[in-house]
């Protein structure tokens, strides 16, 4: 019975799972309160509320089967309970409203995209700009798309040979920067747990000028960004390397600039002996 | 000069005589010839229907492309089309130029906002902050996209108003 | 005959007679018959030294391109269709199919998943899901294009360690 009204009243008949669906709803809608006795509006009544809650599209429901199979009913059973007809009644209204709703805005969106340039003031512009600007949005654009030749080629097997080459030494650089950095890292842990006392800040700072002028002299003189010699990511190792730098630099053992202040990359590098006075 | 072809013929692009020096290895002087050459050789045989190519400068720089009575039937296989609705703005951005952003949407309404994004990713105008608006105007990629021959605004102010002239004349016919 | 012309030269690759049909509205007789007059035409001008272009049959289909000796001129300044960042991603996955995205990740960084995104609509690596990643494989659209006449993947993987170890040899010389 409840099967074959929601068929009825569901436009995609074919469709079965959307019916089981439909049906699951139902029986737990059905389980916890149900104002409606008789089985049959129990189940038209819960399909329009699923419409009403969003759960269903208001187009999957056929009103005109709707309708017709109520009549029937009420014709067969020769009573009627009018309150129940009444509410029946009243949500089939508003699943008709949500399908007119659709309809409308559907229509205003369509008017929208054809209609969307405003009104052109004519108190705006001179004549000309005037006559242009109105021609342009009514004619049409005085713009032609030049046609040419789309100027690219296939890509040769050489190209993708080179491209794997460079990627592979690409992530071979990348991974001895990484192993390099994770041991860096655990030296300085090792020797921070050293350190201690009074006498620990001073070391630390001494050790910590150690590592990083160890890191420096892979420099060869060229200069390089924070970046190779510490992971910025890391914020102990950051202070550690910028104090160490700033003390290297006051020394004129290095230059350190920065390429936009205050976020831009920080550069170092090495000065060498005969570049010193 | 027939080298000079090649290269305008595979980059499908505008380019500049020199990117045509570099790619042939020929010299500026002799580069520029050759343009002058083809431009001369190309529409002497469109005129006579024997080619629907042309040589032309676009912007600073030279190309080659469809003649204009025969852009319709390349558009679909070249894969361009901008849509009617950014080429509206677009040329009113150009013959307005310099023109804020809140001018133009005072003229035409709010649309402009979303094709003005648009237009600024395609690359056919730049804007730059005033105050709470934008001033917009055209790239050098615009005049070299749409095949001008010149940059000079005023020429194009005139030739953008004496063709939508023709256009209305037709749509009146 | 010239408005085929417009089409083969705007597509820029090898088209079909019935995408030049579809294209300028023509009868399939009559594209026909135009390209083989095209192919003539071009053939008499480039053997007296007037056209540095052809056309020519490619497969099934037909092009517009430049004739065997002014093909280096042109090759710098048209752009590879597959961006080189593409071209290093996609080594990879070949390299190293079949394999997870994830993996990927950690070779390379989080730009894969933006390459994976344009690989796969290049069509030319698949993917299925695979708990949380996703695992990558060429296409046979790739091997087709590279022109691997297989699709072993051992053979693949060798061919490429071969290839790279003699331009290396050829580069230390």
């Amino acid at each position: 019975m409840k099967e074959d009204i929601i068929s009825h009243i569901l436009m995609h008949r074919e469709d079965a799972t959307h019916k089981e669906k439909i049906e699951k709803y139902i029986d737990m809608a059905g389980n916890s309160s149900m104002y409606l006795k008789n089985p049959f509006d129990r189940a038209i009544a819960l399909t329009f509320d699923l419409v009403m809650e969003e759960q269903l599209d208001p187009w999957d429901i056929d009103l005109v089967s709707f309708s017709r199979l109520y009549l029937e009913r009420v014709k067969n059973s020769g009573m009627i309970d009018l309150i129940t007809a009444g509410r029946i009644v009243l949500m089939a209204w508003k699943v008709l409203k949500l399908q007119s709703d659709h309809v409308v805005s559907s229509l205003e969106e369509k008017e929208e995209e054809e209609d969307e340039w405003g009104e052109i003031p004519d108190w705006y512009m001179e004549d000309d700009g005037y006559f242009y600007t109105r021609a342009v949005i009514e004619n049409g654009p005085p713009l032609e798309e030049k046609v040419r030749r789309k100027g690219e080629r296939k890509v040769t097997l050489i190209e993708l040979i080179n491209a794997f080459e460079e990627v592979r030494d690409e992530i071979k650089i990348k991974e001895k920067r990484r192993k390099h950095r994770a041991e860096e890292q655990e030296k300085f842990r090792d020797q921070a747990g050293r350190a201690a006392g009074e006498n620990a800040h001073q070391e630390n700072i001494e050790e910590e000028i150690k590592i990083i002028l160890g890191r420096l002299s892979k420099l060869n003189g060229r200069a390089m960004p924070i970046t190779e010699i510490c992971d910025i990511k890391n914020k102990e190792e950051v202070v550690m390397t910028i104090s160490s730098l700033l003390f290297l630099a006051r020394e004129g053992k290095i230059t350190i600039w920065q390429d936009n202040f205050p976020y831009g990359m920080i550069y170092i590098k090495k000065v060498h002996n005969h570049e010193k006075k | 000069m027939r080298i000079v072809e090649a290269a305008l013929f595979s980059a499908g692009r505008p380019v500049s005589v020199e990117e045509i020096c570099d790619a042939t290895n020929l010299g500026k002087k002799e580069v520029t010839k050759a343009i002058s050459s083809l431009i001369e050789e190309y529409k002497s045989r469109g005129e006579k229907g024997e080619t629907p190519i042309e040589v032309s400068k676009a912007g600073e720089k030279y190309a080659m492309q469809l003649r204009a009575e025969y852009a319709e039937y390349g558009k679909k296989l070249s894969g361009m089309e901008v849509p009617k609705k950014l080429l509206k703005t677009v040329s009113l951005i150009v013959y307005y130029q310099p023109v804020a952003q809140s001018e133009l949407k005072n003229m035409v309404g709010s649309v402009v906002y979303d094709h003005v994004k648009e237009l600024e990713e395609l690359g056919f105008i730049k804007s730059k902050k005033h105050g709470r608006t934008k001033i917009l105007e055209a790239t050098s990629y615009f005049y070299e996209y749409f095949g001008f021959e010149t940059t000079d605004r005023e020429k194009i102010k005139e030739y953008l108003k004496e063709k939508i002239k023709r256009i209305k004349d037709r749509a009146n016919l």
